[in-house]
């Protein structure tokens, strides 16, 4: 028979914020607001040289001290939020869309479309994840333009991927068969009746996929094939400030913070929508 | 049947048995007892709490559980038992078999192996040992070939031969008592009447008393000696299944009794004069691709060639086992899958031809209702804007209107207006299945193909249904294809019948006449695996009970 | 049959695939600015010092040609000479595949008993405080940039502390052992929590199972259930995790290997990638691909090995 | 639940698994020094062992190692000593040379003949693919008059010539080898050397083995029988992160930031050796804004050369003065160089009317390019130009300024010998092949003194004509001249005899180790 009540009875609420899911979000608007403020909040100009004083230890002046060029780390760090988050939504927005579409298509009409990309899926799996991003930041020149572009070229797959396997087990049930019964057109059976269905995953994954991508900026940064100079982005002030660290520790320890508690923002809320996810699956 | 004679102590003794979830009281204050050798069955609903109460029996309930009451099996309280005593009683004197033999043996394990297992831990013997065991064991259960069949895996084995395993492993350490959980709800009915059969016989050969739990008073009636009848967590009645089934005394019992498909005829409008034909299966075939890789050539007959016919305002039943082909040939109406060979025509006109305006006006003639209710309703939908959605698509109605005529159906099929902006999850099966056919109808159809629509509900639910599907198509004056497993429902529901096995069809005629006097041997075989109430005086309908959609 | 099968249904793919990789890299290199002969001749070197550099190795060739010869060679089982070199390009991969592959396995031994032992942990009391911790702490694990990691840990214990040599391969099995050992654990510490969360995930899910209520119902204690069911149905979904993370952390070599000075194939993929040495680049990627088809390959056969119903 | 129970040793044995590690770091903590190898550390690679082949930093530091040229110069005085010729005499008109080579062999014990050197030199010569002609420039012929004696004749006469052919290509291979074994396979692996050391192995992108060579002609060199190892070590903190944990014994190329700790430290020699290196910004003369004189002396005037020298060296770097490096002949000590004047600069570039140009920088990733990009970055938007700073790898880097696709870029060179002549050839000379250091600077009166330079034979003159040429283009800024900087190299105490030359050669041969 179907599910005894029992379950019903002890299953979870489908809709319900876990705690960490709200320090997530605090964090999160956190740094959006310091983005946002930066100009107010930081005590100096981000790119203001200091030669006088480089690589001058935390003080009451310097909350974080200053870099290899006498820049206020802590203006630095302040400011870099801005590209960072900017880097986290826009390297993760265009390859969702992307992925999300070309997966919901081949997902659902399977057959050519479905083998030709299965193929290049197959082709850009085996293709180094650095390797196929360096090289193209290598051709297009370096910069966090080009950088999200290499970033989409071999970001969708895993968007296009989790897509697909949503939709291949949607398609079989029966509210699609009723769907297409109804005489609905694919448009509105795709939009209407698989999309939402399906996206729930595929969000959280997003929100998770933040965390790599702006990871993933700050090792190029690291590289020195992420943002240009001046501008301050995490990975590169610690990519710059590695030749000093020996010296000035402060350098790199404190955008490596920053750059974690984002990253714990994102992780916590993709691990909370996750869940959210999973237990409206079991419920 | 063995009577068990009286003044003999009860194997076990279940006395004021509480069950609760947090709260919520799944079972309350039950008691019966079993003679040894006796075969008890528990009836009772899906929520009627006869599940909970065999697990809470085996100490099987998740830690949220609570048990109170006793539960003395030779007079030892189980439920006092620690964890030790426990796992020494469990599958060595008390042996259990469920629902769904799929997914309750272990994958990756070897059948052998797994119906040796309980001997080797229990009886302390060899690992071959308990293999050349679980081999004899796999040949008592009436497995062919056992030796081989030991070493393939339970995805190598049929439903039947799947809950055949799970019976060996349990008898292996010749329990004292087997309780069998709904052991053939999801089995054909031939598979079931076999196990049923094999469950009577060990019975008769050893002695082995059993608790049978099963929502089918039919089959219940078919072993028992004596019945509990549950609903809502408590005993309504108990007692021999001959006194409960002819002088049920309690008002559930008795519409238990007569929702048993069968027992009543829908009085279905027989109209003998046939109406002109409408629908028209010419020599369909269709075939799926079977096994994938490099050289997966060979394909699968899911319809071999398949003729019928169906004619404006009867009722047409299909009835078959899984994979007779029967869910095809629905699907394959409404051209969800196209097929290899033969054609299907509506008034001459070749469905498979249409396109564009043709195909919607079919779609409009023709609607489905599917099988699973949950599964065939979109979940993040009200069940008002999923019968209004069909309406505005059409562009019969603007969006308001179309929410209007939604909840005109939502009250045709008899759903309470307060349900209207609930979401499926929110619904039980019944709801949902009459959401479903308000979808359906919405199109106001001419064809309605309900596959399987109640298979999944209470026989309770089920009767409900049937009831709303006859009174709507004497309303609308529809023409219906009924398909399902059921040989009784059908037959009491449909004017003809077309029996499908393996993508054939072996046997078409007058729903009665096939019922009494089947002419193939594989529609006999299905009569005669019908588990069938003792047909006694009809009993008068009774009113004032569960007269609320469930 | 199904395993011959399988192997060549896989061969099939990796040709088209390698065939694939080595057209878009090929055309990626020849696109990117910077030109071999000049990173080879130096500064001083004239224009027509580096013209006649070119026409000797075939730079000056048309692309097409240049990638037919290529392939040409490929099919000969050829990956070509290292224009920075002048050596058999499989024998510079050679040379620096083992540091990457002992540093793959070294991670492996690293990463695999914690998680086991931290999924457990979780799984046995989900929502537990345990679990709790073990999750924020896996997220938080997740979250930390490999290379800010490095440079910390190399500081710390390296320069600071001087526990542990901050780069390089040593020399012998226990040279390795301690040389890669800042390496490792970076990654591992990111590759622990990645693995637990499926794992524990899997372990919560088969708690719930039908078969382990069958099993207990035949009186299987606790722990026979756990080790003989729960773990081998639920090892599957994270033996497959951690193949694509084996095969990631191969190709993604070149972090690490670039904090802590570990010649190996990440390495020498930086060093081609900046000195433009063509087919070195080609030939890794090539590697990696092969690679990572082999992992996944080896994975499938495992989970074939331990899950009957997986067809292959 | 309790079935999991069975995790608790699990979870120990990872703890023990890990906690071994540790144990095992720790013991393994202190490298052994027993085995007698120096290893010299340097962030450059030796990418070829043809010295013919590439004039790239890494292998210039091998050259020499491998390969002995006709003369040496003396580590301590650096004057020009006999090296594989003992003696030479040169004919009046000064066009002449004659080379008299000594009893001396190669690794494989073969003679080197004077059919060998005039193979060599011709390579260098005239071989197409030869990577660094010019200080053979002037040679007429090379031609073995007997198995002993040399005759090279110039097209004239050329002050500097003995320099010339002491300097890091001019090595002496073995003719018979080459012919053999082909140009490519001779140098692959292990080539027949003539110096000091020969190839034990060389692995590719990470080290040079080397070993002493036996048939060297300087009897009794090298002096210690360990073996060398030249490692290449990208990153400068790892790389001396290695030294302090006494991994290695050697590192060029200090970060300047790192000098004082180092000095501080006891197990290292810390040293500021005298170099023919200066740190420069390029400019792009073939295009707008630096094409223009006055935007070029507006952007020269803008930088403080004086504290950005201070703040990126710490101070162990001299401002530089001229577009020449400070510790090379003829260098005009008292010349004023650029002034920072920031107002006069506004003015300039308002009337080249290049304000608000775009000024695309090029820097690479290392941290003092990086340094002083951003540096010069901030001083030039002060006076009013756009500067964007543009990241690249080397291979870009030489790309676009090969192609003259960059505005400025920060880089240095030095120059082999103490002599200007090879310098101004490379710096600042139109005609010379080099496009004045790919800046596209052109100025005939400069090219004709270079000319003039080369053929003077009389000292004071040749010092007049160098200080002109440095006058003219500092004054038209060429380049801007940033600092004059020393090599910062770092040795560990246990080593004795060794430094790095102003023409970036290691004294290998005269180490010895001691404990």
């Amino acid at each position: 028979m179907a599910e005894s009540p029992v379950l019903a009875q002890t299953a979870p609420s489908i809709r319900r914020i876990t705690p960490t899911m709200l320090v997530a979000l605090v964090v999160l608007f956190g740094w959006l607001a310091l983005a946002l403020a930066a100009p107010v909040i930081a005590p100096c100009d981000p790119d203001a040289i200091d030669i006088m004083n480089m690589l001058s230890p935390p003080s009451a002046a310097h909350l974080f001290g200053t870099d290899q060029v006498g820049r206020d780390v802590f203006s630095r760090v302040l400011f870099a939020s801005r590209i960072d988050l900017l880097l986290c939504v826009a390297g993760v927005l265009p390859p969702l869309l992307i992925g999300t579409t070309i997966g919901l298509l081949s997902g659902y009409f399977r057959g050519v479309v479905d083998n030709v990309f299965m193929r290049i899926y197959d082709l850009t799996v085996a293709f180094p994840f650095f390797v196929l991003v360096l090289a193209i930041v290598g051709v297009l020149g370096p910069g966090l333009l080009n950088f999200i572009l290499a970033l989409t070229l071999v970001g969708w797959v895993s968007y296009a991927r989790l897509m697909r396997a949503q939709v291949l087990t949607i398609r079989e049930s029966e509210y699609i068969q009723a769907a297409k019964c109804l005489g609905y057109s694919p448009a509105a059976i795709l939009g209407h009746h698989v999309l939402p269905n399906a996206i729930g995953p595929v969000i959280a994954y997003a929100v998770s996929d933040a965390v790599l991508v702006m990871l993933a900026g700050a090792s190029f940064g690291f590289l020195g094939l992420g943002a240009q100079p001046p501008a301050a982005e995490w990975g590169v002030m610690i990519a710059d400030g590695q030749a000093f660290v020996q010296q000035a520790w402060w350098i790199c320890l404190f955008p490596g913070l920053a750059a974690i508690s984002l990253g714990l923002g994102f992780a916590l809320l993709g691990d909370g929508l996750g869940q959210i996810h999973r237990r409206g699956a079991t419920a | 049947m063995s009577r068990p004679e009286t003044g003999k102590p009860p194997l076990l003794d279940v006395k004021d048995l509480t069950v609760s979830f947090g709260g919520f009281a799944a079972v309350k204050n039950v008691s019966f007892t079993l003679q040894p050798g006796e075969i008890l069955g528990i009836v009772g609903e899906s929520g009627s709490g006869k599940s909970v109460t065999c697990r809470a029996v085996m100490r099987l309930l998740t830690g949220a559980a609570r048990a109170q009451g006793t539960v003395a099996l030779d007079g030892q309280d189980l439920l006092a038992l620690g964890e030790e005593e426990l796992c020494a009683i469990r599958g060595r004197d008390i042996g259990m078999i469920f629902q769904n033999p799929a997914s309750h043996l272990n994958p990756l394990r070897r059948i052998g192996q797994q119906v040796a297992a309980p001997m080797i831990r229990h009886l302390g013997i060899g690992k071959r040992e308990g293999l050349l065991r679980a081999v004899k064991l796999l040949e008592d259960v009436g497995i062919h070939e056992p030796e081989k069949r030991a070493r393939s895996y339970p995805h190598e084995f049929s439903g039947g031969m799947k809950q055949r395993a799970m019976i060996a492993a349990a008898i292996g350490c010749q329990p004292k008592l087997l309780i069998a959980d709904e052991p053939t709800t999801a089995l054909d009915v031939t598979v079931q009447a076999r196990i049923l059969e094999l469950l009577k016989e060990l019975n008769r050969k050893t002695g082995l008393a059993m608790i049978l739990i099963s929502h089918d008073l039919g089959v219940v009636a078919d072993i028992c000696s004596r019945v509990v009848v549950m609903r809502n967590g408590e005993v309504v009645e108990q007692g021999p299944i001959d006194d409960v089934i002819n002088r049920p005394r309690h008002a559930y019992t008795r519409l238990l009794i007569e929702s048993q498909p069968g027992r009543k005829s829908y009085g279905s409008v027989g109209s003998p004069d046939r109406g002109k034909s409408l629908l028209r299966v010419e020599n369909l075939s269709v075939t799926f691709p079977a096994g994938q890789g490099l050289l997966g050539g060979n394909s699968f007959r899911a319809l071999d060639g398949v003729d019928l016919e169906i004619n404006t305002g009867e009722t047409v039943g299909i009835v078959g086992e899984s994979g007779s082909g029967k869910s095809t040939l629905a699907r394959s109406i409404i051209r969800l899958n196209t097929p290899s060979g033969g054609a299907i025509r509506l008034d001459g006109q070749d469905v498979g031809a249409l396109a564009g305006e043709a195909l919607t006006a079919f779609r409009r003639r023709v609607q489905m209702v599917f099988q699973n209710p949950y599964d065939s309703l979109n979940p993040r939908l009200t069940i008002a804007e999923a019968v209004a959605e069909p309406i505005w698509r059409h562009g019969i109605a603007d969006r308001k209107t179309a929410r209007e005529e939604a909840d005109a159906l939502l009250e045709m099929v008899e759903l309470p207006g307060s349900l209207r902006d609930r979401k499926p999850q929110q619904l039980s099966g019944g709801q949902c299945q009459r959401v479903g056919l308000a979808r359906a109808l919405a199109l106001k159809p001419q064809l309605l193909i309900a596959d399987e629509i109640t298979s999944a509900l209470d026989v309770t639910t089920q009767a409900q249904i049937l009831e709303l599907l006859v009174r709507l198509q004497r309303q609308r004056s529809l023409t219906l294809l009924y398909i399902s497993h059921d040989l009784a429902v059908v037959s009491s529901l449909c004017q003809r019948v077309y029996v499908f096995k393996a993508g054939r069809i072996v046997e078409q005629g007058v729903a009665q006449q096939v019922l009494s006097t089947p002419r193939d041997p594989y529609t006999q075989a299905l009569v005669g695996s019908l588990a069938r109430l003792p047909t006694t005086q009809t009993i008068p309908l009774s009113q004032g009970v569960a007269t609320h959609a469930t | 049959m199904p395993l011959l099968q399988l192997i060549a249904r896989r061969l099939l793919q990796l040709t088209g695939v390698l065939a694939g990789i080595s057209l878009v890299t090929f055309l990626l290199l020849h696109m990117a600015p910077g030109d071999p002969a000049r990173l080879l001749a130096g500064e001083r070197a004239s224009a027509e010092t580096i013209a006649a550099i070119r026409s000797q190795y075939g730079l000056d060739l048309p692309l097409w040609r240049q990638f037919l010869t290529y392939l040409a060679n490929l099919f000969s089982g050829d990956i070509g000479l290292s224009l920075r070199f002048q050596r058999p390009v499989s024998q510079l991969i050679e040379q620096f595949m083992w540091p990457t592959l002992f540093l793959t396995v070294y991670v492996i031994c690293l990463a695999v008993p914690p998680t086991v032992a931290l999924a457990i942990l979780g799984a046995r009391r989900p929502g537990g405080v345990a679990d709790q911790i073990i999750r924020l702490v896996g997220i938080a694990g997740l979250t930390i940039p490999v290379f800010w990691l490095g440079i910390m840990m190399s500081r710390l214990f390296g320069v600071s502390l001087g526990w542990f040599p901050v780069s390089g391969y040593g020399a012998g099995f226990i040279g390795h052992l301690h040389h890669l050992f800042l390496p490792a654990v970076s990654t591992a510490i990111w590759l622990v929590p990645v693995l637990t969360q499926s794992l524990r995930a899997a372990l919560i899910e088969k708690t719930t199972a039908d078969f382990v209520t069958a099993a207990r119902a035949q009186g299987a204690t606790e722990r026979q259930i756990f080790w003989q069911t729960m773990l081998p149905n639920a090892v599957l979904p994270t033996l497959n995790l951690l193949g694509v993370m084996v095969a990631f952390m191969i190709g993604g070599a070149i972090i690490v290997e670039t904090v802590y000075a570990v010649p190996g194939l990440g390495t020498l993929m930086v060093n081609a990638l900046l000195g433009r040495d063509y087919y070195v680049v080609q030939g890794l990627t090539l590697v990696f691909a092969v690679s990572t088809v082999l992992i996944t390959l080896l994975v499938d056969l495992l989970s074939a090995f331990i899950d009957p119903r997986v067809r292959l | 639940m309790n079935s999991l129970s069975g995790s608790r040793t699990r979870a120990a044995g990872a703890v023990l698994h890990g906690a071994v590690l540790v144990a095992m770091g720790l013991c393994w903590a202190v490298p052994a020094f027993a085995d007698d190898v120096i290893r010299v550390v340097s962030p450059y690679q030796t990418t070829t062992l043809d010295p013919m082949r590439s004039a790239a930093a890494g292998n210039i530091e091998t050259y020499g190692q491998l390969y002995s040229r006709l003369l040496r110069r003396n580590y301590e005085t650096g004057a020009l000593e006999p090296g594989l010729a003992e003696k030479w005499e040169i004919s009046p008109d000064g066009k002449t040379y004659t080379f008299h080579l000594r009893e001396a062999q190669f690794s494989d014990g073969s003679p080197i003949t004077a059919a060998d050197v005039a193979f060599s030199l011709d390579r260098i010569r005239s071989d197409k693919k030869s990577a660094y002609p010019a200080p053979l420039g002037s040679v007429e012929s090379v031609t073995a008059a007997d198995a002993k004696t040399v005759v090279i004749t110039l097209k004239s006469a050329f002050a500097p010539f003995l320099g010339n052919a002491e300097i890091w290509n001019m090595g002496i291979v073995s003719k018979a080898d080459v012919e053999k074994r082909g140009e490519e396979a001779a140098f692959a692996t292990v080539p027949v050397a003539s110096g000091p050391y020969e190839v034990k192995q060389w692995k590719p992108n990470e080290k040079l083995v080397l070993e002493p060579n036996p048939h060297y002609w300087r009897k009794g060199y090298p002096k210690s029988d360990a073996t060398v190892e030249l490692i290449e070590i990208a990153s400068p903190e790892t790389r001396i992160a290695m030294l302090k944990a006494g991994e290695i014994d050697v590192v060029r190329a200090v970060p300047w930031t790192q000098i004082d700790e180092l000095k501080a430290t006891e197990t290292v020699d810390m040293r500021l050796e005298p170099s023919t290196t200066i740190y420069m910004t390029l400019l792009n003369h073939k295009r707008e804004p630096f094409s223009n004189l006055k935007a070029r002396q507006a952007a020269g005037m803008a930088i403080d050369n004086k504290a950005m020298t201070a703040a990126i060296t710490r101070g162990y770097a001299e401002p530089a003065n001229t577009t020449l490096p400070g510790s090379i002949d003829f260098h005009d000590k008292d010349y004023p160089g650029i002034p920072y004047d920031p107002a006069k600069a506004k003015e300039l570039l308002a009337e080249s009317g290049m304000v608000g140009r775009e000024v695309k920088i090029l820097a690479t990733a290392d941290a003092p390019s990086q340094q002083t990009a951003l540096l010069i970055q901030a001083q030039w938007q002060a006076i009013g130009l756009k500067p964007v700073i543009v990241n690249v790898d080397s291979g870009a880097w030489w790309d676009a300024t090969g192609k003259g696709d960059y505005d400025a870029a920060a880089n240095w060179w030095y120059n082999e010998t103490t002599d200007p002549d090879l310098a101004v050839r490379w710096a600042v000379c139109g005609s010379c092949g080099s496009n004045s250091y790919s800046t596209f600077y052109e100025n005939p009166k400069v090219d004709a003194l270079v000319e003039q330079g080369t053929k003077e034979a009389d000292q004071a003159k040749r010092a007049e004509i160098y200080k002109e040429i440095q006058k003219i283009t500092t004054e038209e800024v060429a380049q801007i001249p940033l600092y004059y900087a020393p090599n910062a190299v770092a040795y560990s105490k246990r080593l004795q005899g060794l430094k790095l030359t102003p023409a970036l050669q290691w004294t290998l041969e005269e180490t010895s180790l001691g404990h």
